[in-house]
């Protein structure tokens, strides 16, 4: 309680201006106070506000945002009063901010060491040779390979998952008294998010440093942070000690956040199946990228892949990124012609290529994609996006199209209004449903869904799925589930494939696959998962270092 | 609101009715459908008055092209007067009249080779980057072999050869921009190729035709028309370098750039400057007003976060 | 690396092929041939099969092609039609030196100052100085070379009352007071000529380099603005920047017909206009050989610059 | 008839060098004495110089001649077009920048004066039988060439052939062609055989194209002639420097060195005289004539000639062809607006003819057409075109080319005849336009040394250049014969009715006559005033000096 204020946010507002000059308030009144050694985290979805109220820490606005009222104030001293050289000053030095991609934010053309000390040696803390001694100790402390030579080289030389690490190591350089860390583990494969969040957790307790850690993520938030904001369209919703608010939530919003959260990967509801009435067989498919179309490929991804589906069958299909599953996707859908093996689609024997399957073949199978935003022409109609596959497949014209476009909306639960906007108009979750409503129209048999919820909220994530699961019920269409988070498959499929380097590691019922034993690398994607409760990092730690040693065993032989 | 030291630390709940349904957010407004700054407007005021200029300038222009505002006097740039409000040129005719004949002309020309260059550039480019690796790079090296030829070059052995006339500038024009065109082209039909919903059109099994109508083109298509402002300035450009050469619009016949290249010797000596001046205003004011209007079309993203530095 | 390298020098060889093709077939397309410009009204048909069968004209095109490439690559360019006595390389080495002198300079002193005010427009988008310098070449973009060129004349030589009109007399007798003041006026247009594009083109690929998120990584690091600019965005920049250099010098090799007759003095672009006008074909063919070379082996130096400057190419993983 | 002439050395025709060192030291000092006009002149008409042309100059120029020509000094000459074409070959002199490099390196066996009238220079003497069918050529000894050869009779037999034979080169070759056989006499005399009489052979002789050159030499990338300079550097299209060549006969030229070169654009050639660049440019444009008056220091170079500029109508073709066609239309010709408005004044309204007052044997006595709507309205109804369009297609091969045209159509409008100016590219005008079937085009022809040479270029029936397809055999049959007629009053009458004829009868709208305007610094002395082309006919560099050194 008498530890000293670090940072603190009084009454603050910050608006977008728009282009016409027009104002949106983007946070609104808030107030809260880090000290020192303390972590606190702001929860949110996106457009809740939270990384705007990060970066006011550091003084800084995005480009169009501007504070409108109250102060921010780092040490007792007004950030919103300062010049710009003043406020150079302090970022780096003593506030020092993390992103969520570290691939974006390190500059490509710079080596790493360089892009690590300079903020310490322009600050005039350090000289060059300290920094540099100081960043190879950040380097051994966050656990990176090769801490002596790894400052050498360039970004893209590095994996991901180090190079977030990396990022912190940017960041500590300069000794900063406050952190600002915006959802830095959300991009990274579940395992490699456990290292790295073990990783920040060690050095933020070790420098004793105060930090603000923004995610949406309330099973992350658990581990890490001692005090939580939550935070919903600018406005602070509840405030108080993670295990006040995890344990205890009081507010709705809180509350439905904590429902969102994914349950631990467990089987789900069996239901009753035909099994020997196949949608689609997979019989020793390989593929690849590069070289000639048809003949070996240069490099190959999938190796010899044998799968079934049934009619009305839910596939999850997981694995970590690399590891081939959205390339078996894009086989099916043949987009990536496989050099070897085939596909069977109602035991009909489907063409590798794309171009030579016949329209009615194409029907059948849709494709979802992951990035609602970039899947749907942003300069077509919902109307038009949705009429084309009717007037495609079902050669659907004029008010029939319409209407039944009217239908596909209130399939997905939107509104009417909808079918003449254009996409930008949507939010993230809305574009996905017009992107599953698309595929819908077609009336297909499978639907391979290619990470459709990865790219959303907790909440809507939760929707979509709920939806999906609606769909499934009343159309009897089968899926192909690609995911990379293993709750949402065990919750939503009947059975799941286990992917790991181009093969199937495992593939089963989900009941068969989660219960072990099972192959190492289903343990270690299970244990990876966090689970919504304080001090689960540390117990969890042992779990994944057992199943990562029989993986490699495993790899051995 | 005040907070003090204690109620900072303890729980806090924010106020809350039950009817909030908390739903999600609609995602940040776009950064807008376009629009125009003030300099933009103004660009498009001046290009719609020249294009006014250019069709109906010559039915208003006070005299006809090579007409003499006054036969008894044989002094030529002389200061503006009634009778001719810009003064005359070096055949000692109307300079106002002289450039509304030319307004036709020039951004005639300077429109219908940019046309062709565009025809030719944008469906070959468009083409080339869905057509395949064979077909692309036998193209690509193609356009790359004639952007290799210097321009100016280019267009005086081909006026050379076959003479000098408005269907031929035109023409030269076309296939002089049509590489550069297709550079573009390609590459933004590339970008818009690897998109999702570009697969998610061949995956549903649609043709060339729709991908590049529907898909394709409504995406390329702002990058593409300010670089056609841009494009359409070059055009004005070459062909007064030809006129320099005595191979562009031929005299008597009016058109800007062979305007200011028959005046132009006379700013050391003519009575009067503006009637020098005048066409080179002309093409000044057209230009300038293009670039406000393309700036704005391309800046609409950029440059916001030096802002911050 | 040495792999794209190699790739891109074998790309750039097979297009100066593609361009002798070209320029080869377009020249043959040309009304008249080499003969009949030579004998010019002299020529009788006895004389004309004399000298199309000396000159190889009575050789299928194809045959053509190889043999005047075949001594285009050993240098030998032949003999002018339009003089009928001159060798070409006699006709281009009297010119190329003024050609070097004027390139190179405007190379050195127009390249980096327009690089140097584009960024720096880059670096203060939005104010004042900023939008003076993009109106400014927006209104130097659309104007005509030779209108430029005399406005530079009236205000060097008629109002400031420094340098020469026009380059009088060959480089070697002059002294470099003489130097400056006769090349003065070619260059600084041409200078004004290219840093029109130069500014507008770089400071837009800085600007953006600036939208990207490791530059708003710099700005939370404290890193000052001109270390931002010069070091991260910069860096990464160079690809597009040098590219537009390489256009804008290959124009000042290729393109400066306008300059070269508007200030007298005989460079190889005004060449290939008299060539033109004499219907001297060889003197086009060889002419626009050695311009197209130029261009590709500037877009080559280009190609390999914005390679070296990237890491990824550099140090593939 | 004999045409002998001698000169003990090679005149100028106003030129204060042309006299002996004596002779001008003695004027010097009169004039610094105060010797008066008619001074000078009894003094320079005893001399040898004739009372006319002294007249007309000494008035206006007592202080040029009283000045001596000075040695040194650099002179710095900007001609217009030039190229990878310019050659030291004088049979193949085409443009004014090879004809004034012919004058720095060679000579001729007779020089041109401003009268056009002709006197000796390598030939001493000059012989003609009395039906001008053999001319003799007496050569000067002692002439030595650049690389210290003497001249003699074999150089100039090699001369002359050159411009022989089928497949001749010569540009002259139209001049030279009743030549039969060129033969050597003796050491120093040369002998020519005609096949038909010509008088104006010897005038021939005296143009660009019969530049002496050495016997044998093939290679023209340097010069080697007898003339005042020696050729220091030659680069075709870039630029020529000579310097006095020591052991010229006449003396070498008085320039330490002459620089020539081309610049192609009027207003950068402007440019650089007005800024000093250069000391002389050619062509200087009618509208900056008062510019460069008004400039200290600057002086217009101007040469009334017989040039001339016209539109021509095809004789062998409709509506060309149509007499009241070509009445109406040359009624309809703004004569006065091509000569003030477009010429400044620096020319002479012509009269649908080829020879002006610049020739010897012009006519003044034929009427001058002027322009009369009411009458060219009255033969356009008569002619029955009606409102077909009438094409004339244009270049800007002269000064007023396109501009005549324009000042013809714009009259013509307001009687209802309706004109369509074709302008096409100067480049290639001569060979895809001119005499190749229009009904109307454009032409310009520049002067030539006699009236006859003109006629007979442009008009005879069989002459290669006979633009408008004309055919009269009266007209070609007085034309020859004038040739040999001696009786001055008897001439006189031949060649007015030849002038007349082409001017009631022929196919040429020829509404002005263009002086040869170029410029100069004041301080360029020894200008020559020859009408044939720019720069005072390119017979100036063995005269011309600086003053100011």
């Amino acid at each position: 309680m008498n530890k000293k204020v670090v940072f603190e946010a009084k009454n603050l507002c910050i608006n977008a201006v728009r282009d016409d000059g027009s104002e949106l308030s983007i946070v609104k009144d808030a107030n809260f106070k880090v000290r020192e050694g303390e972590v606190v985290a702001l929860i949110g979805e996106s457009g809740s506000g939270k990384t705007t109220i990060a970066l006011s820490s550091l003084g800084y606005c995005k480009p169009g945002l501007k504070i409108s009222n109250g102060t921010t104030s780092l040490f007792d001293q007004d950030l919103t009063s300062m010049g710009i050289e003043e406020l150079r000053q302090i970022r780096g030095e003593k506030v020092a901010y993390l992103a969520q991609s570290a691939i974006a934010t390190f500059n490509p053309a710079l080596k790493i060491n360089e892009q690590v000390t300079e903020s310490a040696v322009i600050h005039g803390s350090k000289t060059q040779n300290e920094a540099n001694e100081f960043a190879k100790g950040l380097y051994h402390s966050l656990d990176l390979p090769n801490p002596e030579f790894i400052g050498a080289r360039y970004p893209h030389q590095v994996s991901g998952g180090q190079l977030q690490r990396l990022m912190a190591a940017m960041a500590l350089c300069g000794e900063p008294s406050l952190l600002v860390l915006d959802e830095p583990t959300t991009a990274l494969d579940v395992t490699t998010q456990i290292e790295v969040l073990k990783a920040f957790k060690k050095v933020i307790r070790e420098r004793g440093a105060a930090a603000i850690y923004v995610t949406h993520d309330l099973a992350v938030v658990a581990q890490i942070a001692d005090r939580i904001v939550v935070l919903y369209n600018g406005d602070i919703q509840e405030k108080g000690t993670a295990n006040e608010v995890i344990s205890k939530p009081r507010h709705p919003y809180t509350k439905r956040l904590m429902q969102a959260v994914r349950p631990l990967p467990a089987a789900g509801k069996k239901t009753r199946l035909n099994k020997t009435d196949k949608v689609i067989e997979i019989k020793g498919v390989s593929a690849g990228y590069g070289g000639d179309v048809m003949s070996k490929p240069k490099e190959i991804i999938l190796k010899d892949i044998n799968l079934e589906l049934s009619r009305g069958e839910v596939l999850g299909v997981i694995g970590e990124s690399g590891s081939g599953k959205s390339t078996l996707a894009r086989v099916i859908a043949g987009l990536l012609p496989s050099f070897k093996g085939e596909i069977l689609l109602d035991g009909q024997q489907l063409k590798p290529r794309l171009e030579d399957r016949p329209r009615s073949e194409l029907r059948k199978i849709q494709f979802v994609y992951q990035m609602a935003d970039t899947a749907i022409n942003p300069k077509q109609t919902i109307g038009n996006i949705l009429g084309r596959p009717l007037e495609f497949y079902l050669n659907m014209y004029g008010q029939k199209q319409k209407n039944r476009v009217l239908e596909l909306l209130d399939m997905v639960e939107l509104p009417k209004e909808f079918f003449t906007r254009y996409p930008h108009e949507l939010s993230g979750g809305q574009k996905q449903r017009i992107n599953l409503a698309r595929a819908l129209a077609a009336e297909p048999e499978v639907l391979l869904c290619d990470e459709v919820t990865s790219a959303l909220d907790s909440i809507v994530g939760a929707n979509v799925i709920e939806l999906l699961r609606g769909l499934r019920k009343n159309l009897g269409v089968s899926f192909v589930f690609i995911s990379h988070d293993l709750s949402t498959v065990s919750a939503f499929a009947d059975s799941i494939a286990v992917m790991y380097k181009g093969i199937i590691a495992e593939t089963g019922s989900v009941h068969k696959v989660l219960s072990p034993p099972s192959h190492p690398y289903t343990d270690l994607l299970i244990s990876s998962v966090p689970e919504l409760r304080v001090g689960w990092l540390e117990d969890a730690d042992k779990n994944i270092q057992k199943a990562k040693n029989l993986l490699e065993k495993e790899n051995i032989s | 609101m005040s907070n003090n030291e204690n109620n900072e630390d303890k729980h806090y709940v924010a106020p809350f009715s039950k009817e909030v349904s908390f739903d999600e957010l609609q995602d940040a407004p776009p950064s807008g459908k376009f629009r125009l700054s003030i300099t933009g407007k103004l660009g498009v005021i001046v290009v719609a008055f020249w294009l006014f200029i250019a069709i109906f300038g010559q039915f208003l222009a006070p005299y006809e092209e090579n007409d003499l505002p006054f036969p008894d006097d044989y002094s030529e740039f002389q200061k503006p007067r009634p009778g001719a409000w810009l003064g005359t040129d070096v055949d000692d005719r109307d300079i106002l009249s002289r450039i509304m004949y030319g307004a036709g002309r020039t951004i005639g020309i300077s429109l219908a080779g940019v046309l062709i260059a565009y025809v030719i550039g944008v469906t070959l480019g468009i083409g080339s980057s869905i057509a395949g690796s064979r077909i692309d790079q036998v193209l690509t090296q193609f356009f790359n072999i004639l952007l290799a030829i210097p321009t100016i070059m280019f267009g005086l052995v081909v006026v050379a050869a076959v003479g000098s006339s408005i269907p031929v500038l035109i023409i030269t024009a076309g296939a002089i921009f049509s590489p550069v065109v297709f550079r573009l082209s390609r590459a933004l039909g590339m970008e818009i190729m690897v998109m999702d919903f570009v697969e998610a059109a061949k995956v549903r099994g649609e043709g060339y035709r729709w991908i590049i109508f529907k898909e394709i083109w409504p995406n390329a298509a702002m990058p593409l028309i300010s670089d056609f402002g841009l494009r359409f300035i070059y055009v004005i450009l070459f062909v007064s370098s030809l006129s320099f050469l005595g191979l562009g619009v031929q005299p008597p016949l009016a058109d800007w750039g062979s305007m200011v290249r028959e005046n132009l010797g006379a700013l050391q000596y003519g009575e009067s400057v503006i009637p020098i001046l005048a066409p080179a205003i002309a093409i000044a004011s057209l230009t300038v007003a293009i670039n406000l209007i393309v700036d704005d079309v391309s800046a609409h993203a950029g440059g916001k976060l030096s802002g911050r530095l | 690396m040495f792999r794209i390298i190699l790739t891109k020098i074998a790309a750039g060889l097979l297009t100066t092929l593609g361009v002798s093709i070209v320029i080869f077939l377009g020249t043959n397309a040309l009304p008249g041939d080499a003969a009949q410009i030579r004998l010019g009204q002299a020529a009788t048909e006895d004389s004309l099969r004399a000298l199309r069968e000396e000159l190889g004209l009575n050789l299928p095109l194809y045959q053509q092609y190889f043999r005047w490439l075949f001594n285009f690559l050993q240098g030998e360019f032949g003999t002018s039609l339009a003089s009928g006595n001159v060798t070409i390389a006699q006709l281009i080495s009297d010119r190329y030196e003024n050609t070097l002198i004027v390139s190179t300079l405007t190379a050195m002193i127009g390249v980096p100052i327009s690089v140097g005010l584009g960024i720096m427009a880059a670096m203060f988008p939005g104010t004042i100085y900023d939008r003076f310098l993009t109106l400014g070449s927006v209104t130097l973009v659309a104007a005509p070379e030779f209108f430029t060129a005399t406005l530079m004349v009236l205000f060097v030589v008629f109002f400031l009352g420094i340098g020469n009109a026009v380059v009088v007399g060959s480089i070697e007798d002059k002294n470099l007071a003489e130097l400056i003041t006769h090349f003065i006026l070619p260059i600084a247009t041409l200078c004004l000529v290219i840093a029109a594009q130069l500014i507008r083109m770089t400071r837009a690929a800085v600007l953006n380099v600036m939208n990207s998120p490791y530059i708003e990584m710099a700005i939370l690091k404290g890193i000052p603005r001109r270390r931002v600019v010069m070091r991260h965005a910069l860096l990464n920049a160079i690809g597009p920047i040098v590219n537009v250099i390489a256009i804008n010098l290959a124009y000042v090799v290729t393109g400066v017909i306008v300059i070269e007759v508007y200030f007298g003095y005989a460079g190889l672009a005004t060449l290939i206009v008299q060539g033109v006008q004499t219907r001297d074909y060889i003197l086009i063919q060889t002419l626009g050989m050695i311009f197209c070379a130029t261009y590709v082996i500037l877009m080559m130096i280009a190609d390999l610059a914005s390679i070296l400057s990237n890491p990824r190419l550099r140090h593939p993983k | 008839m004999s045409l002998r002439k001698k000169g003990p050395k090679i005149m100028g025709d106003f030129e204060f060098s042309d006299l002996k060192l004596h002779q001008q030291q003695e004027i010097v000092n009169a004039v610094r004495k105060g010797a008066t006009r008619r001074d000078i002149m009894t003094w320079m008409m005893a001399a040898g110089a004739t009372a006319t042309t002294g007249g007309a100059i000494f008035g206006s120029a007592s202080q040029v001649w009283a000045s001596t020509p000075k040695r040194g000094g650099r002179l710095v000459c900007a001609g217009d077009q030039h190229g990878p074409a310019d050659t030291l070959d004088p049979i193949l002199c085409t443009a004014s920048v090879d004809y004034w490099r012919g004058r720095m390196f060679y000579g001729n066996l007779v020089r041109l004066k401003a009268d056009l009238s002709w006197e000796p220079e390598l030939a001493e003497e000059v012989l003609v039988n009395s039906d001008a069918t053999k001319w003799t050529f007496k050569l000067r000894k002692g002439v030595e060439f650049h690389n210290g050869k003497t001249m003699n009779a074999d150089d100039v037999v090699y001369t002359l052939s050159r411009h022989m034979g089928e497949d001749t080169k010569s540009i002259g070759k139209s001049q030279f062609d009743m030549v039969t056989s060129v033969k050597k006499v003796n050491e120093y005399e040369v002998e020519c055989n005609l096949e038909t009489p010509n008088a104006d052979l010897v005038n021939s002789l005296g143009t660009f194209h019969f530049r002496v050159v050495q016997d044998g030499v093939e290679d023209f990338s340097t010069a080697i002639g007898t003339g005042p300079y020696r050729c220091k550097e030659f680069k075709p299209g870039v630029r020529t420097v000579g310097t006095p060549f020591e052991n010229c006969w006449h003396g070498p030229g008085y320039l330490d060195e002459m620089e020539h070169f081309g610049i192609g654009d009027p207003v950068a050639r402007l440019n650089a005289f007005m800024a000093g660049d250069v000391d002389m440019m050619v062509n200087l444009p009618g509208k900056a004539v008062k510019e460069v008056e008004a400039a200290a220091g600057k002086e217009v170079w101007s040469v009334e000639s017989g040039r001339y500029t016209s539109i021509v109508c095809h004789q062998g073709v409709s509506p060309s062809n149509n007499r009241d066609l070509i009445r109406a239309m040359q009624m309809c010709m703004d004569r006065t607006r091509v000569v003030k408005g477009e010429l400044k004044g620096l020319g002479s309204v012509g009269n649908d003819q080829p020879i002006n007052k610049a020739y010897f044997d012009y006519s003044p006595d034929i009427p001058q057409r002027e322009l009369d709507l009411d009458k060219a309205k009255f033969h356009f109804e008569k002619s029955g075109v009606g409102s077909t369009t009438i094409p004339i297609i244009a270049a800007e091969v002269s000064q007023a080319a396109t501009f005549q045209c324009l000042a013809l159509q714009r009259e013509a409008k307001k009687i209802g005849m309706n004109i369509d100016v074709q302008k096409v590219t100067t480049d290639g005008y001569w060979g895809a336009v001119w005499m190749q079937g229009s009904p109307f085009n454009v032409t310009t022809w520049n002067m030539r040394p006699t009236a006859n040479i003109m006629m007979t270029l442009a008009y005879k029936s069989d002459s290669n250049w006979n633009e408008t397809f004309w055919k009269s055999e009266k007209f070609d049959k007085t034309l020859v014969q004038v040739r040999g007629v001696t009786d001055a009053a008897e001439r006189k009458q031949m060649y007015h009715d030849l002038q007349m004829d082409i001017h009631e009868n022929g196919g040429s709208i020829t509404p002005a006559h263009l002086n040869y305007t170029d410029a100069c610094a004041s301080y360029v002395k020894g200008r020559t005033m020859v009408p044939l082309n720019n720069w005072g006919g390119a017979e100036a560099p063995p005269y011309i000096y600086r003053d100011d050194v």
